[in-house]
């Protein structure tokens, strides 16, 4: 199979959505979003026997841009989060109903061809362009189908769009500049280049301020509770779970290779800036009121400790930035499923005003709570490989930024269980509280799972990413 | 040895758990404690035939690499030596016994399958956590016994105090194990392994490793331990922990889980070895946690606080041990400490549930007729955590006394230890003689309803007072049968035996007579003179103090938990919203611009040309100029 | 630099630059400066003329009969009917204020000043040897195998513009019937 | 043949056409009856034919008196548009005075 069979079926996947009418659109959506994952895991068998997995073809012939699309294995395993989220996505979706759900599904469907186009593209305009396109449905996802006052809701999202395309800007002077120096666009020439320290750091700075504000990293991260709190949760798990991983995985794809003595220059501020965000979030987190604005905290702490992890430039700190991408995709889409069911039957995200819950659905306890394990790492669950890769990396560089970037372990632990006690426990609620359909419970059940799989068996991933790693190791440091 | 026997023993209590997740209420009560229990009792059956057919030879496991860093790979393994397979013996015995005995005493219980599931989760985390062969293996063991803590001290979740008990015990936990994970990167980062096997031979080897990073990292996991084993100063969860059913407070919180702590001291032996300076540490804390404990029992009315900082106090005692670098004198007191400690903890569970739930000593009294058995195997226990001749109690504690006695010249840990002694006697015989002595003090109604609880719950309490009666036959003076079996563990030639000579059997002495003075002050004051504690309103100077445990929980409320919640505040509050306002900020900035702009684009055709002509102006100045400067 | 004519030893050729540029340089400006527009256009009409003066001095006899029909015979006639047209012959213009009176007259200067600068230093110009070929460069003949070999697209593209500015015209200055 | 260029130089016609230039720019900024600024226009525009044609002599070559021709085409089909333009303002508006033409605003 072709790599670009699998954009293509995402592409035709977003039209045929739109065309299915309202009533057929979620079945059709959730029936390409799989097959694009049957696509991405034959993608998958091809890499492991050795093909190579790459598509290029001149595009523009002036200036030079390909239509440049290569899987290694960092990419695929980028792109098999990707696929495998939509669908759970999509059928967590299925309990909610949509006005004019054919432009949501499709939207949906579409959001997924963009982001694995970025995660796909070899070619600095081709990535920009696709990251610049994943960024239209969300927008209109939040905006049209969101909750809360209409007038804030609008406020937030455009901040939001405004805020990320603005940032991205200054990633696209940093490739016209590359590519003014190199003559193409592609990364193997990119990443070839000589360039002198001062404009490695202004390139990476450049960089810095699209991904920072993607990721995001303190101080850049204003956009991001809002938003979370206003989009539908279909929205808020494509943010979370995809779209954020977008800016840690361009920090590893693109940003290191191109400009590392920089990055090697400012490591402990990147570094530290990961750690603030940690403990900034989850002290943050401590008091929200807001379900949905606790998990957004949760996860800028998380997104926090993956991207120090990313900047110590060490296999350890790469893997484990990785490893965690994907485990934090899944444990929050997760959580956000598990606000939304609470949303579906008591109404509310306000954290005031549930509890008691627990007495009368202990299926969905008991995965809610799994959850939360994951969500602090504990040990068994996927959270932990990704956390403790990450953490020994940090404590590679210094002994203090594995302290400080452990205190989420501590952190983390507090403002989760403080939630699901509020939550969940306590007296019996006097609104009654359905235990989990069976939709519902088959979409946790499924993360739930691969939590479990990969925290006792990482190896696959960890085998399927590290050649990769180690290729972008040694451009890294190809200075020295 | 055989791999699946070992897997057996490890998944049997994993899959007694599946079963009475999925199928416990379905399958009804009486199904679920018989699952439950068997499924602990085949670990037990299988850990006595290891026990039996053991190696001296460490056997280890390994079933696949788990976690790969760039420097070495850990697996996913076992490792079975003379350690593990004493671990085990005693977590699964007694585990064995408290399941037995939780199928009455959680029988009018509506969630008994999950308490039952819970329990067998965490005797699986235990054994993963004992016979793990890295010490990741044995984090997941770790925190997996924590969570299952966390599950039963909030088993009833529908009181809030209760679950902030139990999100204290976890958290608190979590600050140990931050102090855990820092050891594991600074052992892996020296040593490039985490398997316990290959660490001691690298360890034994290594001669250009700092010592100060090994001190380090020999500090970092201590305070590891000290938050498992409720140390100082993350003692604090332990006896809010007692909000949890009984049987649990005897399993996981006196008998197996906050031993890991001296587990894993006494796994890393010769890592501690090489770290003077933080064993010193260790004897300390151990100390000063012993004397604390007992001071803040001494007055204490719940029947099960006074067990829970006995519990924190005889903790400290094995790590003073340690501390002294006599893994073996820790370890058996470990042992008889979970015999007496879960017959004591089993006891006033039985006394709790024939009082129907009540807990405050000062509305016991007099149960010695109604409750014979419960009474008889409490007395043995307490005896026996006394120090008396010749119970369990006696021989292991009175090793520890010995040993910081002969460790160095300096008699202090000598003398903390054996106030604590004498404070432990003191408390225990008020527990006894306010439980059972004189006449009742509660309610008719419950006087009405006094009676000796059932088989299921008096057979593990006899067969646990008979194992505290003789316990200490396993390591006598002189002649050992612990120390040799341990013998292989240690790198240190097993510190020197006693040879009884008199200043061991003076030793002998004073602590028994220590143990009779404080028994009987505790006669004097509570038999004699039936004095009952007063109300709590009416505490006053020290006692009030140490009834208040030394406010150290208010303590850390305010330097700790309030200040961070503050921190948040002010966060949400302010910080949130002024990064917000820079950013809008800038939007604003943006938005005046075009405002000032708008006024130029007045509309006047002739405006327009003339600021068009002035454009063409500039620019062709500048085009005429440039030739000049470049 | 500029280079001052010897009156006295002035060619004729020479004398009649001077004349005619004279000429063109007043009249332009009384163009702009009259007040009314039919003497504007009267003034412009002389401009051009002695521009067509101007290509006949440089040899090129087409560009000149051309200029002439062009700009006289079509332009300004259209001008002088638009003229007629709104009736404007009235001195009712208002003076635009004194500062962008003011301004204009720098405006102009300035420009002045920064283009004959530019002029001047783009290329040393060829103190008075210029090449001659000898080839016919710019006889009708020349002229019109280029405009229809070499510029035949653009050649025909004018005429495309023309006829679409004769149908934008019409269609301008047609009256709107106003719908109701 | 004898280039005129050698009696009068190319400098003059440079001269002659930038004044002339800068008084159709004069007059586009100082005048506001409409039909005076288009006279302006044209003057400028007349500027730039003569020092095409003055540089097509320098150079021996015809296409600067090519570009002429177009430029005359370009600037007839300009006026026949603006005059059209500036008739309907006048209908509309009753007055070709530039400075009322104030509504480029947006």
């Amino acid at each position: 199979m072709d790599v670009t069979t699998l954009l293509i079926i995402l592409l035709l996947g977003a039209f045929a959505t739109y065309f299915s009418g309202d009533k057929w659109a979620p079945k059709v959506a959730l029936l390409f979003s799989l097959t694009a994952f049957a696509g991405a895991i034959c993608l998958l068998s091809q890499y492991n026997l050795g093909n190579e997995i790459s598509y290029s073809k001149l595009w523009i012939a002036k200036p030079k841009i390909y239509f440049a699309l290569q899987a290694d294995g960092l990419a695929l395993a980028m792109v098999l989060l990707t696929t495998a989220l939509t669908p759970i996505i999509i059928f967590s979706s299925f309990g909610n109903t949509y006005k004019n759900s054919k432009a949501f599904y499709a939207l949906i469907v579409f959001m997924s061809f963009a982001m694995s186009g970025t995660f796909l593209a070899s070619d600095g305009l081709l990535y920009y362009i696709f990251w610049e396109l994943s960024l239209i449905p969300i927008y209109f996802i939040a905006l049209i189908w969101g909750n809360g006052d209409a007038e804030e809701r609008k406020k937030a999202v455009v901040k939001f769009f405004i805020y990320t395309l603005a940032g991205s800007l200054f990633m696209l002077i940093a490739f016209v500049y590359l590519f003014q120096k190199a003559g193409s666009f592609l990364i193997s020439d990119l990443t070839a280049l000589n360039l002198s320290s001062s404009e490695q750091f202004w390139i990476f700075m450049a960089f810095f301020l699209a991904y920072a504000i993607k990721i995001p990293l303190i101080p850049f991260h204003t956009w991001q509770a809002k938003v979370y709190q206003k989009a539908p949760t279909v929205g808020t798990m494509l943010l979370a779970g995809i779209m954020l991983k977008m800016g840690l995985y361009s920090v590893i794809r693109w940003q290191l290779p191109i400009a590392p003595l920089a990055a090697k220059e400012y490591m402990y501020v990147f570094i530290g800036l990961g750690i603030a965000g940690v403990i900034y979030g989850s002290i943050v987190a401590l008091k929200q009121k807001d379900l949905k604005k606790l998990l957004a905290y949760s996860s800028m702490a998380h997104v926090g400790l993956i991207a120090a992890g990313a900047y110590t430039l060490t296999l350890d700190g790469l893997r484990g930035a990785v490893l965690q991408m994907i485990a934090h995709g899944f444990v929050v889409v997760g959580l956000f499923f598990v606000a939304e069911i609470i949303f579906r039957r008591y109404e509310t995200r306000k954290i005031a005003e549930m509890g008691g819950i627990r007495a009368q659905s202990p299926k969905f306890t008991s995965m809610f709570m799994i959850l939360v394990l994951a969500s602090v790492a504990l040990p068994s669950t996927f959270n932990f490989v990704g956390e403790f890769t990450v953490l020994y990396s940090l404590s590679q560089v210094n002994v203090w930024f594995a302290i400080l970037g452990g205190t989420t372990i501590i952190l983390g632990a507090y403002y989760m269980l403080k939630m699901f006690q509020h939550i969940m426990l306590g007296e019996t609620n006097a609104k009654l509280f359905a235990d989990v359909t069976f939709n519902e419970g088959l979409a946790l059940v499924v993360v739930i799972a691969v939590l479990f799989f990969f925290g006792l068996y990482p190896k696959p991933i960890m085998e399927l990413i590290t050649p990769s790693l180690e290729n972008i190791l040694t451009q890294i440091n190809r200075f020295n | 040895m055989d791999t699946n026997l070992v897997l057996v023993l490890l998944l049997a209590p994993f899959l007694g758990f599946l079963f009475n997740v999925f199928l416990g209420k379905k399958a009804g009560k009486n199904v679920v404690g018989i699952v439950g229990t068997l499924s602990v009792a085949v670990s037990f059956v299988i850990t006595l035939y290891l026990f039996a057919n053991a190696s001296q030879e460490p056997v280890v496991i390994n079933l696949f690499d788990w976690i790969s860093i760039q420097r070495f790979d850990i697996s996913f393994g076992f490792l079975i030596d003379q350690l593990s397979i004493l671990w085990l013996l005693f977590v699964t015995g007694i585990g064995s016994l408290i399941h037995l005995y939780s199928i009455s005493y959680m029988h009018d219980d509506e969630k008994m399958h999950s308490f039952f599931a819970y329990l067998n989760l965490f005797i699986f985390f235990m054994i993963a956590l004992v016979i793990g062969s890295n010490l990741l293996m044995m984090f997941i063991g770790w925190e997996g016994v924590g969570l299952c803590s966390y599950l039963l001290i909030g088993f009833w979740y529908k009181n809030q105090n209760f679950n902030d008990a139990a999100k204290k015990a976890f958290i608190m936990n979590r600050i140990g194990d931050l102090g855990f994970l820092i050891g594991i990167f600074i052992v892996g980062s020296l040593f490039n392994t985490l398997d316990f096997t290959s660490l001691r031979t690298t360890i034994e080897s290594a001669k250009d490793v700092s010592d100060l990073w090994i001190a380090i990292a020999a500090l970092a996991l201590f305070i590891g331990a000290t938050g498992k084993s409720a140390q100082l100063p993350l003692y604090t969860w332990l006896p809010d922990a007692m909000a949890g059913p009984t049987p649990v407070s005897a399993l996981i919180h006196a008998a197996t889980m906050v031993t890991a702590g001296i587990f894993m001291l006494t796994r890393l032996n010769f890592l501690f070895d090489m770290a003077p300076s933080v064993q010193n540490i260790i004897a300390i804390v151990g100390a000063c946690t012993a004397l604390v404990a007992a001071t803040i029992a001494l007055v204490q009315n719940d029947i099960k606080k006074v067990l829970a900082y006995s519990t924190v106090s005889q903790l400290g005692l094995m790590f003073l041990a340690l501390g002294l670098g006599a893994y073996e004198v820790a370890v058996f007191h470990v042992i008889t400490h979970a015999f007496f400690k879960a017959c004591l903890f089993l006891g006033s569970g039985s006394v709790i549930h024939g009082l129907h739930g009540e807990q405050d000593m000062r509305k016991m009294g007099g149960l010695k007729k109604a409750m014979p058995i419960t009474f008889i195997t409490m007395l043995i226990a307490s005896l026996a955590i006394a120090g008396i001749f010749p119970l369990a109690g006696f021989w292991s504690k009175d090793e520890i006394l010995m040993t910081a006695f002969n460790h160095s010249n300096n008699k202090a840990l000598w003398v903390v230890g054996s106030i604590a002694s004498i404070m432990t006697a003191f408390y225990m015989f008020r527990l006894i003689y306010l439980t059972f002595f004189n006449s009742f003090r509660g309610t008719e109604e419950q006087k009405h309803h006094l009676h000796e609880s059932p088989s299921l719950i008096t057979v593990p309490l006899i067969i646990l007072a008979i194992l505290s009666f003789v316990g200490g036959a396993i390591s006598l003076p002189g002649h050992s049968w612990l120390n040799d079996y341990l013998a292989p563990l240690f790198t240190k030639v097993a510190h020197e035996e006693h040879t009884l000579g008199s200043t061991e059997y003076m030793l002998m002495a004073i602590a028994t007579i220590g143990a009779l003075i404080g028994i009987g002050i505790a006669y004097k004051k509570y038999l004699k003179d039936n004095t009952i504690p007063s109300e709590d309103a009416e505490i006053t100077g020290l006692s009030k103090v140490l009834y208040n445990k030394y406010y150290v929980d208010e303590i850390y409320d305010s330097v700790f938990v309030k200040p961070i919640n503050l921190l948040s505040d002010l966060f949400r509050e302010h910080v949130e919203k002024s990064l917000s306002a820079l950013v809008f900020g800038l939007g604003k900035v943006t938005n005046e611009i075009a405002i000032q702009g708008k006024k130029a684009h007045n509309g006047s055709v002739g405006f327009y040309l003339f600021a068009f002509v002035i454009g063409v102006i500039v620019i062709l100045t500048y085009l005429f100029l440039q030739q000049f400067f470049i | 630099m500029i280079q001052i004519p010897d009156i006295a030893n002035a060619t004729p050729i020479q004398i009649l630059f001077c004349v005619l540029s004279v000429i063109t340089l007043a009249t332009a400006f009384l163009t702009i400066y009259s007040k009314k527009p039919m003497h504007n256009a009267i003034y412009l009409v002389i401009c051009f003329t002695s521009i067509s003066g101007h290509y006949l001095l440089l040899n090129a006899q087409f560009l000149a009969l051309v200029n002439l029909i062009v700009y006289i015979g079509a332009i300004m006639i259209l001008m002088l009917f638009t003229i007629m047209l709104m009736n404007l012959n009235k001195e009712n213009e208002v003076h635009k204020p004194r500062i962008t009176r003011l301004g204009a007259i720098v405006v102009f200067c300035l420009m002045c000043l920064v283009l004959i600068a530019m002029f001047m230093n783009s290329k040393p110009i060829a103190d008075g040897s210029y090449d001659v070929t000898g080839e016919d460069y710019q006889s009708i003949q020349v002229l019109g195998k280029l405009l229809l070999n070499e510029y035949m697209v653009p050649f025909e593209f004018a005429s495309v513009l023309l006829l679409v500015a004769m149908i934008g015209a019409v269609l301008l200055s047609k009256k709107e019937k106003i719908e109701k | 043949m004898d280039n005129i260029l050698n009696q009068i130089g190319i400098e003059n016609y440079i001269f002659l056409s930038v004044i002339l230039f800068c008084i159709g720019v004069f007059g586009v900024l100082y005048r506001r009856n409409a039909i005076v600024v288009f006279m302006s226009i044209e003057i400028m525009l007349n500027a730039i034919n003569l020092l095409f044609a003055a540089f097509s002599t320098y150079h021996q070559d015809a296409q600067g008196q090519i570009f002429v021709f177009f430029s005359m085409a370009v600037a007839a089909a300009e006026v026949a548009i603006g005059l059209a333009i500036l008739v309907s303002i006048f209908r509309n508006m009753g007055t070709i005075d530039v400075g009322n033409l104030k509504n480029l605003k947006g």
